[in-house]
């Protein structure tokens, strides 16, 4: 789960990280607002889920607060990457000497979580990584003992010289792994980690993503989501406890476990269609999420054609028959829908189907065939 | 004969008395499967269904059965705990069926299993089955017949379809493992890979995987290197859109790291045969068993 | 560092351990006015830094706050093992249907912190380790991972057979294992854990021995020492540094150095005296530790002869020297003092001492023989 | 010749510019150790007495002098991941004479040395010397000599006081070890019998203990089972009253445990020779000796 900046900073705040102030304004009014009871020149950020915002036109300065209205009345009007901006952060503009890079994620190689920095902060890392990988230092921590101070003064070493920075910069990195790991974090970052004309280190910037599979023991922590920064159609997927991630193609996908549904999304594109979403519907599979995932499906315009590819294991395919015939019922469908139905189940899922004049396949081939045929309005590839 | 579990299998299931673990424990003892025990924490020395005795912790079950394999069905919230518990009384395989475990947990389970000597197999993943012998998790065995082939698979239900397919063609199986598809897990396709090298009865070796990391990568290297049976494999997940999980937890494209393509890529240079579709992978054994 | 019962049971309450109201009193009025407010049958208990509370008449039921005021005013008159008692912990009365035992400890042998538990609770554990010791399950925890739940639970069923019970205890053991690893502890019990007649676990009883090592980085643990609580001469060498144990001989020892302080004890004794204290200056010994060390000894009445045992490595002799001049300028001694002393800057020590009219011995041997001599008035063994 | 420091140890001092430190070392140098480089964050780049290059780090250190030793003196509350950064950056010898170390962090620093394959003597304990060869800590030089003797200990100025009496009757050293008065300390008593077992130089030894644990009585069983040479010891503390730590924080009697009587019974009973006063340990080895 992504979480905003200034969320990730109120967290980041909590553990004694130095944060500068700033607040969160929704209208063009409050940004204003909040830029007088600065008094000072100020920035404006985008609040959104998307990276880049700088290049978006996402984060400005703003001298007086009138001209914090305007631009904030600007960046309110903004869709980055296809997500409108709903809030901004407000904060006062710093002087700023240099900037580094420091940020953690779970890494897969060493099964550890692990620390990047860089003294060649304020760009993307990955970017860094391509370019000028000497300038990134990586350190797996060990998670039985956790980022002993050693550690951290290496890492901050790397960053600084001055040794009253460099001790400034491990105490944040002790407390950036404490953040990350007592919150359930799959990566928290401070980019930039700024040092001030004067020799003081505050994190300008937060970046923090949360481990879906946290969510559930961290009330506090998931209370955090901000359904309003979410694509529509993938809140409504949670809900109904359903894997879903809207595409651009024209052939919607209601398939059961992650790996079919990709070599299903796979086979679509083989034979010449383009996959309109990828759908998970899960192992359990009750009716209702069946329908849920069809009123989804139907909701995108652009899908041409339906294809249902369910290979019942625990998942009972009389289960998603039921979804499917409930669901035409509530809904008549307006574009042609293939299933493909084998395993657990298959005889009476064949009979519920048939009794509400449907029909199924049981080659996963020759049903994705159809399907983009449907489609296309032409023949597969 | 098979790899992991065979006929000697003395299994264990944690959370035996769960919605899932009920279900499938019926399952594998349907199948042969010799379920000695069970652990409930509360239930101990009830029965499920009035044949498998039932233990409050892990180390009573164990010396009281002798299980020499653990599968785990415990909610996610538990399921570090269930493995930490089950190498902690020293099971040597412990397979975790559990969805849904959070990454920094396995961080810390990861080493503790290790540093006990005990083979995870999972989390979030579908388990293993050696047809014929013993089943542990939740692959439908009559998809499953025996044979001489080993499919090792990131994923659940995309094996059942290439399992399902290759029993079709009468390409029967020693074992099919689901390693699951989290971030970190236990053991993962070089183990597997490495086991049916040496294990007599399989001839050749398929491979499943998908989008996200290295391991597919680094596996093709291993069969280059380390494998003198033939490998095919499928990677799932070519249309997948960068940075966006795609429901597995690890079926995620870093940047420009993971993806499907670079995956594919790396097992045509070292000799595994690539299906570009699952149905492939029946002609791609074919030919290179022959 | 000792605290007392109701401190332990501040921090363990933090933790969200079960621990009943309860409220401290100084004076008999106090206790008569919590005991009104409870409203029921109190307890009343001695906080003081003692065992066998019970057997010396410390701890003791009030049916109504008349009887409190009386039996407070009882417990406050009360000198438990040496110790005055100054407070007494008022708490409601609790029906028990059972009584259990957790502790944990850090176990030199195992190098670990290890949790002790037995469902023959209420009584000294050392006498059920010496009589039943089959009562006892012993788990050591690996500080790496610390306590799991399913070793919690292993502990618990020791206890307890109703579930809910057991998942209740394993939750009191693992938040004791975080009070006592969070609070640097050496020591952490609960003695007894209760059952109610209705089935809720509770801790009556709460004790905590803190590490001395940790204090400095504990200042909120630090603050919880209660000096009226200990032995005024221990609470004066602690100020001053030294490491001092009152005890009941004739014979005053001042050493640098921990091993050869009680190896100089040891030979007061061979030789027939006895030891008035172990008092130990450290290493790095400036005057004004020999002045306090002397000032603290000369006030034990017991003390008929001092000896000084200085084996001068980083210690220097002339600065020990320097301090028992100055201590004799501002109070002339009334007992006699024997001096040994050898190494660093010897010749120094010895050119001093001489001014001021005093001599020291070299060989450790002759010179406690000596002091025991001076002290018996006689001739030592 | 010696056990565990020699002519070839080459010294790192961890906390070289601080008080006791600097004084420390300059003995160290004065004594004749190669003390090949300090640590002191935020003073790398400097020169202690314009001789001893001071780095930033313990791996930055290593690197560039190549140390196989590290002597600590920083203050208590750093002292654990003093110990941590040196086993860290691969250091075969760990010296930690810091007094005051909370012990809850021994018990993490204990198996940390320990998966890094590295030895550490103390915390809380005067270091070693090997007379003539080299000195690593704070043990007074000039009241040693080289010769035939080992010694070990848990205390310091106790110590000396047996080494001084040992010096003054001819009696010399291979290497006098003080381990330390810690409760959970790294070297301890049986690693140094053994040692000295091992060393060809050694003749005889001296094991000096006092009241608090087991070790003594360990130790003592490990004489009579692994050891050909003679063993004499003293043990500090029979007139400590139990439950009163005396000053070392392992130095306390728990419950009837841990006692000197208790431990002087364990010599005996294991062919250790007991010394009543300290003084008595030179008639002893010359005994044990002829």
């Amino acid at each position: 789960m992504n979480i905003h900046e200034y969320q990730a900073k109120d967290i980041f705040r909590k553990y004694g990280i130095p944060i500068p102030p700033g607040e969160v304004a929704t209208t063009p009014d409050e940004a204003q607002a909040i830029a007088r009871k600065f008094g000072t020149t100020v920035v404006i950020k985008a609040q959104v889920h998307a990276g880049g915002r700088g290049k978006a036109g996402g984060v400005k300065l703003a001298k007086t607060p009138e001209e914090a209205r305007n631009v904030a009345a600007q960046i309110l009007k903004l869709v980055i990457k296809g997500l409108p901006v709903q809030k901004v952060l407000v904060t006062p503009a710093a002087d700023i000497a240099s900037e580094a890079y420091v940020g953690i994620i779970v890494d897969r190689a060493s099964k550890r979580s692990v620390f990047m920095a860089s003294p060649a902060g304020g760009i993307d890392i990955e970017e860094v990584a391509a370019k000028t990988p000497d300038k990134i230092l990586r350190h797996a921590v060990d998670p039985r003992y956790g980022l002993q101070m050693f550690e951290a003064m290496q890492l901050a070493f790397f960053l600084y010289s001055d040794i009253k920075q460099v001790r400034a910069a491990a105490k944040i990195l002790q407390q950036l792994y404490k953040a990350f790991s007592e919150n359930g974090g799959s990566l928290a970052e401070i980019n930039p980690l700024v040092t001030t004309p004067a020799g003081e280190i505050a994190a300008l910037d937060a970046k923090m993503v949360i481990d879906d599979n946290e969510l559930d023991r961290r009330p506090d922590i998931a209370a955090l989501r901000d359904e309003s920064a979410e694509e529509e159609s993938e809140v409504e997927a949670r809900k109904a406890n359903l894997t879903f991630i809207k595409l651009d193609g024209n052939v919607g996908c209601v398939v059961n476990g992650a790996g079919l549904a990709m070599a299903t999304m796979d086979l679509v594109k083989y034979y010449g269609g383009e996959p309109a979403n990828f759908l998970d519907i899960g192992g359990s599979s009750n009716p209702e999420k069946v329908v849920a995932a069809l009123r989804i499906i139907t909701s995108d315009k652009n899908v041409k054609a339906i294809l249902f590819n369910i290979f019942g294991g625990i998942t009972r395919t009389d289960d998603v028959a039921n979804g499917i015939v409930t669901a035409i019922k509530q809904n008549p469908l307006k574009v042609p829908l293939v299933i493909r139905l084998t395993g657990t189940n298959e005889e009476i899922a064949l009979e519920i189907l048939k009794k509400s004049g449907l029909s199924a396949m049981t080659d996963m081939d020759e049903a994705v065939k159809k399907a983009v045929a449907l489609a296309t309005g032409g023949k597969a590839k | 004969m098979s790899i992991f579990i065979d006929k000697s299998t003395r299994l264990l299931v944690q959370g035996i008395t769960g919605r899932d673990g009920s279900f499938h424990t019926k399952q594998m003892i349907e199948y042969g499967t010799q379920v000695v025990g069970g652990v409930t924490p509360g239930k101990g020395g009830q029965k499920f269904e009035d044949k498998v005795p039932i233990f409050n912790t892990v180390a009573e079950a164990v010396k009281k059965t002798g299980a020499n394999t653990t599968v785990i069905y415990v909610p996610p919230p538990f399921a570090a705990d269930a493995m930490m518990e089950a190498a902690d009384a020293g099971i040597p395989f412990i397979v975790c069926i559990t969805e849904g475990v959070p990454v920094l947990d396995m961080t810390r389970v990861y080493p503790y299993v290790k540093e006990r000597g005990s083979r995870l197999l999972g989390p979030n993943c579908p388990g293993l089955i050696s047809p014929g012998q013993s089943k542990v998790g939740i692959i439908p065995g009559r998809i499953c017949t025996p044979g001489n082939v080993g499919l090792v698979s990131r994923s659940g239900t995309l094996t059942y379809e290439v399992v399902f397919q290759m029993t079709r063609a009468k390409i029967g199986q020693t074992t099919c493992v689901g390693i699951g598809g989290d971030p970190i897990n236990g053991t993962n396709f070089i183990d597997c890979l490495d086991a049916f090298e040496k294990d007599a009865a399989t001839k050749a070796v398929v491979m499943i995987g998908e989008i996200g990391g290295t391991d597919e990568q680094e596996a093709a290297r291993f069969v280059r290197e380390k494998m003198k049976k033939p490998v095919v494999g499928f990677i799932a997940g070519q249309t997948a859109p960068p940075g966006r999980r795609m429901g597995h937890a690890g079926a995620i494209i870093s940047g420009s790291a993971g993806t499907a393509a670079e995956k594919m890529q790396a097992f045509e240079e070292n000799g595994v045969g690539v299906a570009k579709r699952p149905i492939d992978v029946v002609d791609l054994l074919k030919r290179a068993m022959r």
